[in-house]
């Protein structure tokens, strides 16, 4: 009888030989087929393999990431940290402009007036199909509130029948704006204070008609605006953000009180 | 099989009762007919009319008027864009007082030419009879029926001349002529059909030999006994067309399911009639390929069935295109009791108007208005999977599905699961227990699905 | 290379420390989990016999692969305890059962290994159940075909409301315990 | 602007009918049924019926307030889930385990996969196998119905005789529903008529039912008996829950698949493997288990039998 | 042979490892939302199980019981496992590069699947030889590949159900998944083992 | 972050069953009983921290290419040592536990915390991490398997806490009542975080 100490250690032995040499081989096989990116993932995953993500192993799930199919924050053992690795190794960008937010360009914001009932889904997109929409105004936000769900940071919220963007929440990623039917949502700088709240390219006339806080392309506010920021292009007025000083003029005189500066 | 059952009818005795056919799927809804007794009245002249730019599938015409001008009745003021396009003619005579953007009845407000009549009614030279029209080549007959801005008259307006001019590479054998008219309360093809038999045959006449085919079916439903009588009695001579009498069944008017019907031919997800061999054209089409063909008029006036409970007098009208809804309505006597809705067409896949200052084109089938106590939103409720809207769907697809995924913003689980095949005609919506917003939800995905993939949704469906 | 052979030697030297550590825990441990077994298995035999006052590890023949543990009280035979099975609901009921020499009766059983239905067929865990057991033996039970049986099939076991399976099984056992014993009674008895 | 009109998505007519319509239809249904479960059951079948019923009420409108949802309990469907789950219940259960069936079922079976409609399996089953398995032995202990014909029933359904004693019921009392089991399956005469009123009103279709006892009944008789072919096909399809469970609960569209030949494998499937339960299985009566096996199926067969024309491109 | 037929049968039915024995959940939970997915990884772990299952068999019977060194089996398994499937990995990719794009991916969510490594152990415990451990692996492969895509079939469902907030995700997969044990129970009694 | 935040985040913030939805299948399969939960939890503490300790210490030894199974390696022989300590001292519950001591090594709470933390941290942080979530795994067993105890059998640790006359609900003692019970905990998890 041979010491079973002597025994077990050399079959384990034996099988972390055989076993080693076996990966070192496949390594060796399989060094140059691995994408550098997909590799350098793996390194920071957990390699749990616990199928957490969702997808099949840690390294499916490495390059689902390259492949821009998963989100780096997806490895839930992994946590933040991974989380972070991942994502300072698939080089997404770390953005150092100046912060904008989503600003709906139009005075009513859902509340403007209607010309018909409407009946049928609670969709913006849905109901843009009909006429372009139940407000009077072509152009007027519809107050469905696709944005409100599309928003991943909850930021857009209905209160008392208008659409409110809560500026602190509000990272500029842009979903509301291309879910929007009517385009009528815009990104602005967030510390620029004054903006022209109406989106309608119908003439002054119409305008007239069908709303009181509309831009009627009149043009007071670019001949008072002492810095030349605004322009009127298809009825309607535009701020050029760089050169406006907030010095609040077109306001003031603005005949339809469009031009809104928050927050004083 | 095909080839067996067509033997089968070229050899049966045509006052022989034969066998009722119909499509799978589809509804029987209540009928509402209540103006099928009433013969067409004219519509006195106008002072005003409105005739937008765009009334076709296809791209809208350019005007070649401008303000100030004076126009005649035919004349020429829009002209086709492009191959899928047609040309649109002035409806009076008169002083063309304003090109702008214009309530329209199936969209936002786009251009429309206004013409003020001069109370004259002068017709425009280019209007002449032809009494030799039998002995036009095809070509010519299809350059007859561009010229007249024919388009299909079921109420998809899709441009005839195009219908009348398919790919070397297709055979088409037969036309159908389409009488169905299976939406409830619309009666002015029924009425077309007793009135203007022999227009409406001599029309399929002429389609037979532009496509030089030589089997014709007119397809009705046997609720019209009176048009089917018509037609039997009209082409009675004529040993290659045959009165189809089909069950009375919503969409039986469906381009692909009056084929199903009569020919038991499928039209292939995607295809088109020509696909199989076949063109379908509504009855009023005929009748007004006819009366370009013979006498030169253009597509100027249509018959628009005014019905519903929320009309003073229910009527069906002979209506110059750009009439006014509002003008119409006041020539019926007005509303009944407060309006709740006014459709465009019929009330499974009519279009409701937001106001009577839309005007009345090529593609107004009928005017329906509905009582406020007709329209009074239904709760909607929770998907039961009940199934009834796909076992009554015509098309085989799986509208609950596609409404789901729709409503989570889904739009390829709803492709695959056939959105892009749905012809809207409305039946699931119609039979919905839960009152769920199928078509719009449908439409949704599908306006969502052409939207990104770049526009392959057309499903040719046309007639009604 | 130098790459390779690095990973071979650390993975190499891992399981030879492993296996040490492990060999070593393995000897450590032995004993214990032995006598561990041992005491389970011998405390179910003590349930099921009388008083004792012998090594039942030394007491015990093994006849046809079924293991006899002989109870004596003063040198007496006063019971022999053994294992039988029976087909429950789920698979089988192995229980543990002690046999009186004098008159064939039943000293007692316990339930070894079952994996019935907890709350309805593992109630033959139950005292009151394990119980009406004792003193049955095959001369003094209403048999039926010449076997043990539960009420519900004409004989006189009382079985557990709902689980009329699981009772079958253990009297199944029961009754084929009692015959083994009495076809190997002799050779058992036998000094 | 003269008239202020309406606009909305054709179509612009709807049929009358509707959910509740549709649930509160069921509901009589299952009237001739309630009628024989007194006859045969007494008193106790009415407060077996009227807990479950309250019960499932109270917990739906409480989970929809909690939720936040539109309290919704007047459509009949919690009514429907609360009847039927008496229905599965034997006479003598305690009534606050009945309560209980009545939360399970809307609770865990309904409204925690969001409501109606959204359920993968048939909440009345789901509760009424939960109470199985938890409590076995009320679950199966069963008291005579009040017009006994021969004591051998006095201790056991149909199927347990059958099972455990090799005792087939006669006919007749299957058929008029005179045998031991929960209260609304005995009698096969009042569930049939009950069906034939939701036929009529087109709210089920024959092909789950058909196809469902017809499988039960043909495999049973196939190897029901000693030898094949002998098995006691009427008795199988008549005993137990196998009418109630083909009629009332396996036809439930929300748990069921859309297709035509969908229902028709998922009947199939219902019959075979109340079939192998019956006839190979520990438990004697195997509906409840086939019917919710089978709604973990109907996804899978929903996604793989579609009613699709053949693209052609 | 009827013998076999019952361990295979009730390792998919009866004692299903993902519904009764509780094996296996966490790839369960992971690679169950699309259907095409659990179809997948249900056709590498009928595969891998199987094999698994004899090889682990083979060693056990041949190697630690004739050395004696029965406490070594738990690191030999995992290690044998581990092996087992890169080996796989690597002459699949060799043989047949099409079943290697269908399956390989689900390989390594394999190795630490704790099915595969409860099967080796069940054997031991069982005390199955050769033949019966393929068809218990074969068996419990089957077992876990049905739960896992019926599980998809309804999680694919769910996922346009109003499930309540609280309970979308791992909640709700739990609750459908003791549902699932729950209908699988009918079953119970079906064999005896 | 500070040790004692290390040490806490098992409990909730990162606790490994609740929140991160690992390790389910002893959770499900052994919470029968809290004494259960707890035996199973502090043996996969136990094997958390040895093995966390021990990765610590070797992981600048371990070439990254080795390191999966070199892990293994070292987990499974913890795992079989306390494998062979419960079958020596603790029998009773050896036997209740049964399969699921040797499928520790496949946690893949182990694992994963052997890759994600002990392999990049040092010896006192790696310890600490790993009894933090050992404690964490054993208290959620704990819950489980009190709730589980309670409703099932009427006891918990054993001390009978209802009277004999409460019904016990059995299907709580078996695989269904495991799923939906921590299905619902999960909920009620989710809910308590939103509040």
């Amino acid at each position: 009888m041979v010491n079973p100490i002597i025994l077990s250690v050399s079959v384990l032995g034996g099988l972390g030989l055989l076993a080693g040499s076996g990966l070192a081989y496949a390594s060796k096989k399989f060094v140059s087929k691995i994408d550098p990116k997909v590799e350098a993932i793996l390194e920071a995953l957990p390699r749990a393999n616990c199928g957490a993500c969702g997808f099949a192993g840690c390294s499916g799930f490495a390059k689902a990431l390259v492949e821009e199919k998963a989100q780096a924050n997806g490895c839930i053992p992994g946590g933040e940290g991974v989380a972070n690795q991942v994502a300072s190794i698939l080089g997404v960008e770390v953005e150092v402009r100046e912060k904008r937010i989503a600003k709906i360009l139009c005075y009513h914001r859902g509340a403007s007036q209607t010309q018909f009932d409407y009946q049928g889904l609670e969709s913006c997109r849905a109901a843009a199909l009909l006429f372009g929409g139940d407000k009077a105004c072509l152009y007027s936000c519809l107050g469905l509130g696709d944005c409100i769900e599309v928003c991943p940071f909850g930021a857009i919220t209905l209160i008392k029948g208008r659409i409110e963007i809560d500026e602190e929440k509000c990272t500029g990623c842009g979903k509301c704006i291309s879910i929007c039917p009517k385009e009528v949502i815009a990104l602005v700088p967030e510390e620029k204070k004054v903006h022209v709240l109406c989106n309608s390219k119908d003439k002054g006339a119409i305008v007239r008609k069908i709303c009181k806080e509309g831009c009627i392309g009149c043009g007071i506010c670019v001949k008072v605006c002492p810095e030349g920021a605004i322009t009127l292009k298809d009825n309607l007025a535009y701020i050029n953000y760089e050169k406006c000083t907030e010095c609040g003029v077109c306001v003031e005189k603005c005949p339809t009180h469009v031009i809104e500066m928050v927050n004083g | 099989m095909n080839l067996y059952v067509l033997e089968n009818i070229n050899h049966t005795n045509k006052e022989q009762k034969m066998k009722i056919r119909s499509f799978r799927g589809g509804v029987h809804p209540p009928e509402e007919k209540i103006t099928f007794s009433l013969p067409i009245q004219e519509m006195p002249l106008l002072k005003k009319v409105v005739i937008p730019l765009s009334q076709h599938t296809g791209a809208p015409a350019k005007p070649v008027v401008k303000v100030g001008d004076r126009v005649k009745r035919g004349q020429r003021i829009g002209e086709a864009q492009g191959s899928v396009s047609s040309n649109i003619h002035a409806s009076i005579s008169g002083k063309v007082v304003d090109i702008a953007d214009h309530p329209h009845p199936l969209g936002p407000p786009s251009l429309a030419i206004t013409i003020e009549s001069d109370g004259r009614d002068e017709h425009h030279p280019s209007i002449k009879h032809n009494n030799d029209y039998f002995r036009l080549h095809p070509n010519e007959i299809r350059e007859i029926v561009k010229e007249a801005g024919i388009v299909g008259l079921g109420g998809a307006a899709f441009p005839t001349h195009v219908k009348l001019s398919p790919p070397e590479d297709k055979w088409i054998d037969t036309v159908i002529l389409n009488g169905c008219e299976c939406e409830p309360y619309l009666t002015c093809d029924h009425r077309l059909m007793i009135e203007k038999t022999y227009e409406i045959i001599q029309g399929l006449k002429i389609i037979a030999k532009t496509l030089e085919v030589t089997s014709c079916y007119i397809g009705i439903e046997k609720n019209k006994r009176d048009a089917i009588r018509a037609m039997r009695e009209e082409i009675r001579n004529e040993a290659n067309m045959e009165v189809v009498p089909l069950k009375t069944k919503y969409p039986q008017g469906s381009e692909r399911q009056l084929i199903e019907a009569i020919l038991n031919r499928e039209v292939p997800s995607g295809g088109l009639p020509l696909d199989v061999g076949v063109i379908v054209q509504n009855v009023g089409t005929a009748l007004a390929i006819s009366e370009a063909v013979k006498k030169g008029n253009p597509l100027i006036e249509r018959v628009v069935t005014v019905t519903g409970k929320g009309i003073k007098n229910p009527a069906n009208l002979r209506v110059r295109i750009g009439t006014l809804f509002q003008d119409v309505i006041d020539y019926c006597g007005g509303f009944r009791g407060k309006p709740g809705k006014m459709i465009m067409g019929g009330p499974l896949m009519g279009f409701s108007q937001y106001t009577t200052q839309v005007p009345v084109i090529k593609g107004t089938t009928g005017i329906l208005v509905l009582p406020e106590e007709e329209t009074e939103e239904i709760k909607e409720r929770s998907c039961i999977r009940c199934n009834r809207c796909v076992d009554v769907c015509p098309m085989d697809i799986s509208p609950n599905l596609i409404a789901k995924y729709a409503s989570k913003d889904r739009f390829d689980w709803a492709r695959e699961y056939g959105a892009l095949d749905c012809m809207e005609c409305g039946i699931c919506a119609y039979v919905c227990p839960a009152k769920i917003p199928l078509v719009q939800l449908i439409k949704y995905a599908k306006a969502q699905l052409t939207r990104v993939t770049g526009g392959t949704g057309d499903t040719g469906v046309t007639g009604g | 290379m130098r790459e390779s052979s690095r990973l071979v030697i650390v993975l190499t030297l891992v399981c030879l420390i492993a296996a040490l550590a492990l060999a070593g825990v393995d000897r450590l441990t032995k004993e214990p989990r032995l006598e561990q077994k041992r005491l389970a298995h011998l405390k179910a035999i003590r349930a099921v016999l009388p008083p004792l006052d012998n090594d039942l590890l030394k007491d015990k023949k093994e006849i046809e692969g079924v293991t006899f543990y002989l109870g004596k009280k003063e040198g007496e035979i006063t019971g022999v305890a053994f294992s039988s099975k029976g087909e429950g609901y789920s698979g089988f009921i192995t229980i543990m059962m002690g046999v009186r020499p004098e008159d064939d009766s039943i000293t007692g059983i316990e339930i070894l290994e079952h994996i019935e239905t907890p709350g309805l067929g593992a109630n033959i865990e139950k005292e009151e159940f394990k119980n009406q057991f004792k003193e049955k033996s095959l001369a003094n039970s209403k048999l039926v075909e010449g076997r043990l049986a539960v009420k519900r099939d004409r004989g006189d076991i009382d079985a557990l409301t709902g689980a009329t399976i699981s009772s079958r099984g253990v009297t199944e056992a029961v009754d084929e315990g009692l015959k083994i014993f009495l076809k190997y009674k002799k050779q058992i008895l036998v000094e | 602007m003269p008239q202020r009109l309406v606009v909305s998505v054709s179509p612009h007519i709807r049929i009358k009918g509707n959910i509740p319509r549709m649930m509160w239809d069921v509901v009589i249904a299952l009237v001739p049924a309630t009628i024989a479960s007194i006859y045969f059951f007494g008193s106790k079948a009415i407060y077996i019926i009227l807990v479950t019923t309250f019960s499932a009420l109270i917990t739906e409108a409480l989970i929809q307030k909690l939720c936040k949802k539109p309290v919704t309990i007047f459509d009949g469907s919690a009514v429907v889930t609360g009847i039927l789950l008496a229905f599965n219940l034997p006479p003598g259960i305690p009534l606050w385990m009945a309560g209980v069936g009545g939360a399970i079922a809307i609770s865990i079976g309904k409204q925690a996969f969001g409501g109606l409609g959204h359920n993968i399996f048939n909440p009345a089953l789901v509760a009424r196998t939960i109470l199985l398995i938890s409590f076995p032995v009320v679950m199966t202990t069963w008291s005579p119905p009040r017009f006994i014909s021969f004591d051998a029933l006095t201790y056991a359904t149909p199927l347990t005789a059958l099972k455990m004693d090799n005792i087939l019921t006669p006919l007749k009392d299957l058929f008029i529903g005179n045998v031991g089991g929960c209260i609304g399956e005995t009698s096969a005469l009042a569930l049939i008529i009950g069906a034939l009123y939701l036929l009529l009103r087109k709210h089920i279709t024959w092909h789950i039912p058909v196809t469902f006892i017809a499988t039960a009944g043909i495999l049973c008789w196939l190897f029901g008996g000693a030898e094949l072919f002998r098995g006691p096909f009427l008795f199988h399809v008549l005993a137990g829950g196998l009418l109630l469970g083909a009629l009332f609960m396996a036809t439930d569209p929300v748990t069921s698949p859309t297709s035509r030949s969908g229902r028709m494998i998922f009947g199939m499937g219902c019959g075979a493997i109340t079939a192998l339960i019956r006839l190979k299985g520990g438990p004697p009566e195997g509906v409840s288990f086939s019917i919710l096996l089978m709604n973990a199926f109907a996804p899978l067969i929903d996604r793989f039998i579609r009613p699709r024309k053949s693209r052609v491109k | 042979m009827l013998h076999l037929f019952v361990i295979f049968l009730s390792a998919i039915l009866v004692n299903n490892f993902v519904l009764t024995r509780f094996l296996g959940i966490c790839p369960f939970l992971g690679v169950s939302r699309r259907v095409e997915t659990a179809l997948g990884m249900g056709m590498a772990v009928i595969f891998v199980m199987t094999l698994a299952s004899l090889v682990t068999n083979l060693i056990y019977n041949l190697v630690l019981v004739p050395l004696n060194l029965l406490f070594l089996h738990i690191i030999t398994f995992i290690l044998v496992i581990a092996s087992l499937v890169q080996l796989v990995e690597i002459v699949l990719e060799k043989i047949s590069p099409a079943l290697y794009r269908a399956l390989g991916i689900y390989l390594p969510l394999i190795t630490t699947n704790c099915a595969i490594l409860g099967l080796a152990l069940l054997n031991v415990i069982k005390g199955h030889n050769a033949i019966q451990a393929i068809f218990f692996g074969l068996g419990a492969g089957i077992g876990f590949a049905l739960a896992l895509l019926i599980m998809a079939g309804i999680r694919e469902r769910l996922e346009l159900a109003d499930v309540p907030v609280a309970l979308q995700g791992a909640a709700i997969t739990l609750i459908t998944a003791g549902l699932l044990s729950l209908a699988f129970m009918g079953f119970s009694g079906l064999v005896k083992l | 972050m500070s040790l004692q935040k290390e040490f806490t985040k098992g409990f909730f913030a990162e606790n490994p069953i609740f929140r991160l939805l690992l390790g389910m299948c002893p959770t499900l399969a052994v919470t029968t009983a809290a004494i259960n939960g707890v035996a199973m939890g502090l043996a996969t503490t136990v094997v958390l921290v040895g093995s966390n300790c021990t990765i610590s210490l070797l992981r600048r030894l371990i070439p990254p290419r080795v390191r999966i199974p070199a892990f293994i390696v070292i987990i499974a022989s913890f795992v079989t040592i306390i494998d062979m300590l419960m079958a020596g001292f603790f029998y009773e519950l050896h036997k209740v536990l049964g399969l699921f001591i040797p499928l520790i090594v496949v946690n893949c709470i182990i694992l994963g915390r052997a890759e994600a933390y002990a392999s990049k941290n040092p010896l006192l942080r790696s310890l600490i991490d790993g009894l933090g979530m050992g404690l964490g795994f054993t208290i959620s067993l704990i819950v489980l398997g009190s709730i589980r105890e309670i409703l099932g059998s009427g006891t918990v640790f054993g001390f009978a806490l209802l009277g004999e006359g409460y019904p016990l609900f059995i299907v709580m003692l078996l695989p269904p009542g495991a799923f939906i019970v921590l299905g619902l905990l999960l909920g009620l998890m989710n809910r308590l975080r939103k509040a």
